[in-house]
């Protein structure tokens, strides 16, 4: 697969999220859910165990009230472009960044389920299936046909949407044009977005929207040090908030650490 | 063949048979505005004793233009997360500061402006004390209420005065907030009547006119139909809490019939619970938004085929006043396309275009493509006032009781929505309670666990999340048709360990 | 894994991986195979005997491996590299060409009240093999080997016709829970098994032409230290399997039937250690 | 007929005893069969592991019995290849602990993947830059030669051994065997090092990420070098246990303070080698990528202090126990140094695997606590139980202490009254 795209000129597709217009809803996740067939919740999931591709943290800048902030961050696969941690420390090559679409492509159908690349993301990005898939009775006629669904034991995560990637390559096709060549299409999550926080398009395009904002000054990413170039760059003019992309905060006195808080 | 619904209209005209003088078929519509609500109103104004209640805002006409505050006092209310049309919020947000007053910090609160701490359930006291610094009088008693001081409310006041124009945005049923704005000078500004779209003659000609719930003589309702099939998105506002409609019921075995897609609802409290179709399964217009000065029409089309079995709440209505409905929706499109006013906006190309250059088959064919009708703008005048709304739940006042502050959760709905409450902890997942961790201590409840929510109007158990985001000392509930039953906000409840 | 995978292609890392991997395979795999086809021809050329007890030799204590020089004083100390085979031995060859082993006067040889008759040879698994006049050997238990078994419980000899061969299983014996392979002196092919009152067990003659090679088996003047030394280890692991009473290293005689005087011991255990067989 | 099978003039307990010992350690792999059952049946939800606790008790586990495990190979190295005659006392016990450790490491390994089915994957799609690869590639060869060389001692059986193709069998293997033993070195040093760059690669995990030499990380040598360090300490540690077990004894005082000595140096190398690449890592590696290094330490209950645990007490003591020739000749010290050391290796291997995913790696996550379901500790019980009977059947029917009869008899030598001179004794 990686041999047959390589000559095309590639995309570099990516996302700016702006964490200010972010209010949290949290239709991105539903949308991203029912977009590629992720299926309900088992009732033991929970916020560890559950499968949410696009999850978004609630975060706050740690001071009290009249002080206290809140944020809402929705973080999904990062799209390492460089050192891409999980593709490297797959045993069976399940995981690849194609180099056409600069998207880190999960294979199911390969996954062992060693989770491995689930331990090396930093950005917890990666979810295992713990459960069998199940969807309530009539609600598999909702499922997406062009999104195979996953099975118990493997491991999956975002993927820009590749089905609907693959309709418009089809679409572009179909439309006798070049095939190859970089297509616009539009991931669930950004379409869902009520409060449009959420744009997604061609790095590699100077005029595509994240390509714009991206070079803003108060744009940033998740962990920037790392050298893991994501993919996904988000924008605050609050400065706590930029400052969220930075590494951990050692606990503070009163929150105490090690306990999981009903707190994003 | 004879199935629930054929009984259960069979059980509907029985009872409407037995109608006594003073006795009523009522329906009650929890999303009013909508072309289905006109059938209800013709259908009972043609039945016998027949009234029409339409749940939610008093001031129902009324509209908000966003473009026009500078500053906007809101009373709790969830401006930035799902109100109005969020697109268009957003939009206007650069345009005015928000104060969001509110116990706990929501998501609104999070991205006002400005968030005020108030105590759970003070938002009316808030309000009336604002009125009292207007008066000049000292609103001491909103201080003691909201926990905040006088001389913070009288900054408040001030901060609308100065940097108007100005506006309150308050609970669905609060005389203060009608004042504020009366004062303020936003009735008629940025609070403005919005026209309905234009409606076949002989339907305004033989509808009848929506009833307050509260102008209902207590046990006078004989048969009670209610639409609970597409819940208003904040429904909230608009669910009336059951023990306000029973009171309304006649004593000896009243007729519940609920329309809906849930047991959970009224559902719980009825005879006959009748299933309908959900929002890609069925055609439905959808009222406009809080936030649209002008009269809009736009069709919900369905996606998938609605499964065997369910009912059209309009046809089992207007059946049960002897009345044959169908196309009701294209009768509403061809009376708006005859009236030749505003614009039709299509989605696909984002292209306008004037009604009255249209054919109606044309016109009917985009709205059923996701097509959107918009009035043009009429001069603005203030909305009709409607009278304070329907009188709250009692609230209790023993001492060790925690005062309220319940949030909405569009619950029960969607499986998938299992993604924001329970796999990840964005929302409080339904049937759940917030306390603080130091509350939770002293309650002797953990993070997980089980326990009963108690107040005056009864008992129900929840599950409870621990969260520092809770002030200390209320208990934060993801209300839901169960437990809007039990508590309106700032009735105090009680959180007991299993 | 293999160059016509989905998605596979060739660089640095899969030669070096891939290499290293199918290297080890190989050797793996070749050991093996190796190791199975040496036992099938082993077993083919009828080497089980030998191989047997050259394991059993490996396992013997050092002490119990010492070189018959040694027991004769020639050498300080010298563990035995041929198995009790002096047939190849250079060692040998050189020190018996040096000075040929005394023939003692009498030729009976009353050693610790044993009887050693001095016309035969014997083998370190207490058997002695006597070139009868016809040519043929006849072959025995030792002295001390029949005190030992005493009156065995059964034995199981070869039929006529079988082969024997040098430290190969020449019968077998049952006494109580002892069960021990005595091992052959000399190679031959069984003509005879005993008959009563004859003091031999065997009687074999050689297979090949030439008389029958007996350099490898203590005789003369070798008998007394050697014996000294089993009777040695005899106490010892009598002592280790009956109990630290057991003693008769006061040179006093052995009674006839050793295994009745320790009806505690384990019996298996001392012949096994008696008869060279761990 | 039991009687048969036991090697001869060794001491065994009667079946009843053997059976009366083997009864709880067969009940205990009984219900850790089921509880890995119900993993493998009903699927991972049945642990306590999730998508921040990818890894949980059993990856940690798997990387301690390994490096416990590596006596195998170490030993095998020090006899056959550097012919260090005094340790055959012992190797038969460390292939019996190395197979027992691999073997139970690969099932517990089956039942953590998801899809164990797909396993052959690995061997069929492998992706060579991954440590993981390299690690299932060589624990499965190194299983392969581990059987291989417990073979010989199972066909060396009295009663096996009567069968004349099993004795020459076993003849012919045990000639080649310096070969397994050149190849399971070979081998060891790479998984065990690929376990430790397993962790070490993880550059998206500030607290596991380690530089190093071409493509391994320094975790790569440290696992190395801190498996053949505390091998000879668990061969150590087992040896002793059988002998209080059995009342026995089984190998010569000497050899047990050789494997202490070998041990000690080893881990002398590694603590020392453990330290600067703690201090280089502190100084450079995390504070680099934005982790001061300092703030790992404050998330409780992994202070500073499991640091120091690591590195001093359970490294640098025993090293130091174990390099000391008046301790050493102590049992005691000598046993608890050793113990120490295991302990020592199995909390770098706790560090690794499970601090490294409790710490957040972004600012907004939460420190995550973890605690295995009865699923998973039974599953673990299974493998300890595992390894007990098969080491317990091949103590009794197998000579795994080559001496032990020679010793019995020098038992009784040193009681009788008359001196023996041993010719030729090493």
């Amino acid at each position: 697969m990686i041999s047959e795209t390589k000559q095309f000129p590639a995309a570099k597709y990516g996302m700016t999220i702006d964490v200010d217009r972010c209010n949290g809803c949290g239709a991105c996740m539903v949308a991203c859910a029912v977009e590629n067939n992720v299926p309900p919740a088992h009732e033991g999931a929970t916020d560890r165990k559950g499968l949410t591709w696009l999850r978004v943290y609630k975060v706050d800048n740690g001071l009290e009230y009249p002080d206290h902030r809140t944020a809402f961050v929705p973080v999904m696969c990062q799209h390492c472009n460089h050192d891409t941690p999980c593709v490297h420390v797959c045993p069976q090559q399940a995981v690849d960044l194609d180099p056409a679409t600069g998207v880190v492509g999960e294979m199911p159908q390969r996954c062992l389920g060693c989770r491995y690349c689930m331990a090396a993301c930093p950005y917890h990005a990666r979810y295992f299936n713990w459960w069998d898939p199940a969807w309530p009775q009539g609600m598999e006629k909702t499922l997406n046909p062009d999104v195979t669904p996953r099975m118990r034991g493997v491991v999956e995560k975002c993927n820009f949407c590749h089905g609907r990637w693959h309709a418009a390559k089809q679409l572009a096709a179909a439309s006798g044009e070049p095939s190859g060549q970089p297509v616009e299409y539009t991931p669930a999550c950004a379409e869902a977005c009520p409060t449009g926080a959420i744009r997604f398009g061609d790095l590699n395009n100077p005029a595509s929207e994240p390509a714009q904002s991206a070079k803003k000054a108060d744009s940033f990413r998740l962990l920037e040090k790392l050298g893991t170039e994501t993919k996904v760059y988000y924008h605050s003019e609050r400065e706590w908030v930029r400052q969220t992309a930075q590494a951990p905060r050692p606990p503070q006195a009163g929150k105490p650490a090690g306990k999981e808080i009903a707190r994003g | 063949m004879r199935g629930p619904v054929q009984e259960a209209a069979a059980a509907v005209a029985a009872a409407v048979a037995r109608l006594g003088a003073n006795e009523h078929l009522a329906v009650l519509d929890l999303r009013p505005g909508r072309t289905a609500s006109w059938t209800y109103r013709r259908a009972m104004a043609s039945a016998k004793n027949g009234i029409y209640i339409a749940a939610g805002h008093p001031m129902a006409d009324a509209a908000i233009d966003l473009s026009k505050p500078k500053t906007i006092l809101s009373l709790a209310v969830p401006v930035l997360a799902g109100w109005g049309t969020p697109g268009n919020v957003i939009a206007q947000r650069a345009g005015f500061h928000l104060i969001q007053a509110e116990a706990v910090e929501s998501r609104t609160a999070a991205m006002a402006d400005q968030w005020l701490r108030i105590q759970p359930g003070s938002e009316e006291a808030l309000g009336k004390g604002l009125l009292q610094a207007l008066n000049g009088q000292s609103p001491s008693a909103a201080a003691e209420a909201t926990g905040i001081s006088e001389q913070q409310i009288a900054a408040l006041w001030n901060q609308l005065k100065q940097n108007g124009p100005a506006l309150v945005l308050g609970p669905a049923d609060s005389p203060a907030t009608a004042q504020l704005n009366q004062a303020l000078g936003a009735l008629g500004q940025t609070v403005v009547a919005r026209s309905e779209a234009p409606v076949p003659l002989k339907w305004s000609n033989t509808a009848a006119a929506p009833v307050d719930l509260a102008s209902i003589e207590d046990r006078s309702i004989r048969v009670l139909l209610i639409d609970e099939s597409t819940p208003a998105e904040s429904a909230s506002g608009t669910y009336l809490p059951w023990s306000l409609l029973e009171r309304k019921l006649v004593p000896d075995n009243p007729l519940v019939v609920t329309l809906g897609w849930t047991r959970e609802g009224y559902g719980r409290h009825s005879q006959f619970v009748l299933p309908t179709g959900v929002y890609p399964e069925v055609a439905d217009d959808i009222p406009p938004a809080v936030d649209s000065v002008a009269a809009t029409f736009r069709m919900s089309v369905p996606l998938v085929h609605a499964p065997e079995g369910v009912v059209k709440p309009e046809e089992f209505i207007a059946r049960a006043a002897g009345m044959e409905v169908a196309g009701t929706l294209r009768e509403r499109a061809e009376a708006i396309h005859r009236a030749g006013r505003g614009t039709l906006f299509t989605y696909a190309d984002g292209q306008s275009s004037a009604v009255k250059d249209m054919k109606v088959d044309d016109f009917w064919k985009a709205l059923q493509a996701g097509g959107s009708w918009m009035d043009e703008a009429a001069p603005a005048r203030p909305p009709a006032v409607a009278a304070a709304g329907q009188t709250a739940i009692p609230a209790s006042v023993s001492a060790n009781d925690l005062p309220l502050v319940a949030m909405f959760v569009d619950a029960p709905s969607s499986p998938l929505l299992s993604k924001i409450y329970q796999e990840s902890n964005l929302h409080l997942g339904p049937g759940r309670v917030a306390l603080n961790p130091d509350e939770a201590r002293v309650l002797g409840v953990e993070d997980g666990g089980r326990a009963e929510l108690e107040t005056l109007a009864g008992r129900i158990s929840v599950e409870v999340s621990i969260d520092p985001a809770v002030p200390s000392g209320a208990v934060l509930v993801a209300s839901r048709a169960a437990v809007l039953d039990m508590c309106s906000a700032g009735s105090r409840a009680k959180v007991v360990r299993v | 894994m293999l160059p016509w995978n989905y998605g596979f292609h060739w660089n640095t890392g899969h030669v070096v991986f891939l290499g290293a991997f199918y290297t080890v395979l190989t050797i793996v795999a070749t050991t093996l195979v190796l190791a199975v086809l040496r036992s099938r021809r082993a077993i083919a050329e009828q080497r089980v005997e030998d191989i047997g007890w050259h394991a059993d030799f490996h396992d013997l204590s050092p002490q119990d491996r010492v070189c018959r020089h040694v027991l004769s004083g020639e050498l300080q100390c010298r563990e035995c590299p041929h198995a009790f085979d002096c047939r190849h031995c250079e060692t040998h060859a050189r020190l018996v060409a040096r000075h040929a082993v005394a023939k003692p006067a009498e030729a009976e040889e009353e050693i610790l009240g044993m009887t050693f008759p001095l016309d035969r040879f014997y083998h370190r698994g207490h058997t002695w093999a006597r070139i009868e006049p016809d040519g043929t050997a006849t072959i025995g238990l030792d002295d001390l080997g029949q005190r030992l078994l005493g009156v065995p419980d059964s034995t199981e000899l070869p039929q006529p016709g079988e082969r024997v061969s040098v430290s190969g299983t020449a019968f077998r014996v049952h006494k109580r829970n002892a069960n021990v392979r005595v091992l052959s002196p000399v190679d031959g092919e069984v003509v005879e098994t005993a008959g009563p009152g004859s003091d031999w067990i065997l009687r074999v003659k050689t297979t090949g032409g030439g008389g029958i090679d007996c350099r490898h088996l203590l005789r003369g003047s070798e008998v007394r230290p050697w014996l000294t030394r089993e009777m040695e280890r005899l106490q010892l692991t009598l002592s280790a399997e009956a109990g630290s009473g057991a003693t008769l290293a006061d040179g006093g005689v052995p009674v006839k039937d050793i295994a009745a005087a320790y009806p505690e011991a384990d019996w298996d255990a001392v012949c096994g250690e008696m008869f060279l067989e761990p | 007929m039991d009687k048969d099978f036991i090697t001869r003039g060794v001491r065994r307990c009667s079946p009843s005893r053997f059976a009366a010992w083997l009864t709880p350690w067969v009940v205990l792999l009984a219900f850790g069969l089921y509880a890995a059952g119900l993993c493998l049946i009903k699927g991972l939800n049945q642990t306590n592991m999730d998508n921040r606790f990818a890894f949980g008790l059993w990856i940690f586990l798997d990387l301690t019995v390994i490096a416990l495990g590596a006596g195998a190979f170490f030993t095998g190295f020090l006899v056959y290849i550097l012919k260090i005659n005094e340790l055959k006392a012992v190797i038969n016990s460390a292939v019996v602990i190395g197979l027992v450790c691999y073997s139970g490491a690969v099932c517990v390994l089956g039942v953590d993947v998801g899809q164990p089915l797909r396993a052959w994957f690995t061997f069929w799609y492998p992706n060579v830059h991954s440590m993981l690869t390299e690690v299932s590639f060589c624990i499965t060869c190194y299983l392969t030669v581990l059987a291989i060389e417990y073979l010989p001692i199972v066909l060396k059986n009295r009663k096996l051994r009567q069968v004349p193709s099993f004795l020459v069998f076993e003849f012919e293997l045990h000639k080649l065997v310096f070969v397994l033993a050149g190849v399971g070195t070979f081998l060891s040093f790479f998984h065990q090092g690929s376990l430790g760059g397993l962790y070490g690669v993880l550059r998206g995990r500030p607290f596991a990420f380690r530089e190093g030499l071409a493509i391994w990380p320094s975790t790569f040598f440290l696992f190395i070098i801190s498996a053949a360090a505390v091998g000879p300490s668990f061969i150590l540690l087992t040896t002793w246990m059988v002998e209080k077990i059995t009342h026995k004894r089984l190998v010569r005082p000497g050899v047990l303070e050789l494997l202490g000595r070998i041990s000690g140096l080893l881990m002398a190398v590694y603590v020392l080698a453990k330290s600067v690449d703690t201090l280089i890592w502190i100084n450079r590696t995390s504070p680099e990528v934005g982790f001061p290094a300092w703030q790992y330490y404050s998330w409780n209950p992994f202070g500073t202090w499991i640091l120091v645990a690591e590195i001093a007490i359970f490294g640098l003591v025993p090293a130091l126990i174990l390099l000391t020739p008046a301790m050493r000749r102590r049992r005691g010290w000598l046993v608890s140094a050793a113990a120490m050391a295991c302990v020592g290796v199995a909390l770098n291997r706790f560090v690794m695997t499970v601090q490294t995913l409790a710490l957040p790696t972004l600012s907004f996550d939460k420190f995550l606590s973890y605690t295995p379901s009865w699923q998973e500790v039974g599953t673990f019980l299974a493998v300890v139980a595992y390894g007990v009977l098969v080491y317990s059947f091949s103590f009794r029917y197998f000579q795994l202490f080559p001496d032990e009869r020679m010793l019995k008899m020098e038992a009784k030598k040193e009681v009788a009254e008359e001196p023996f001179e041993m010719a030729g004794r090493y």
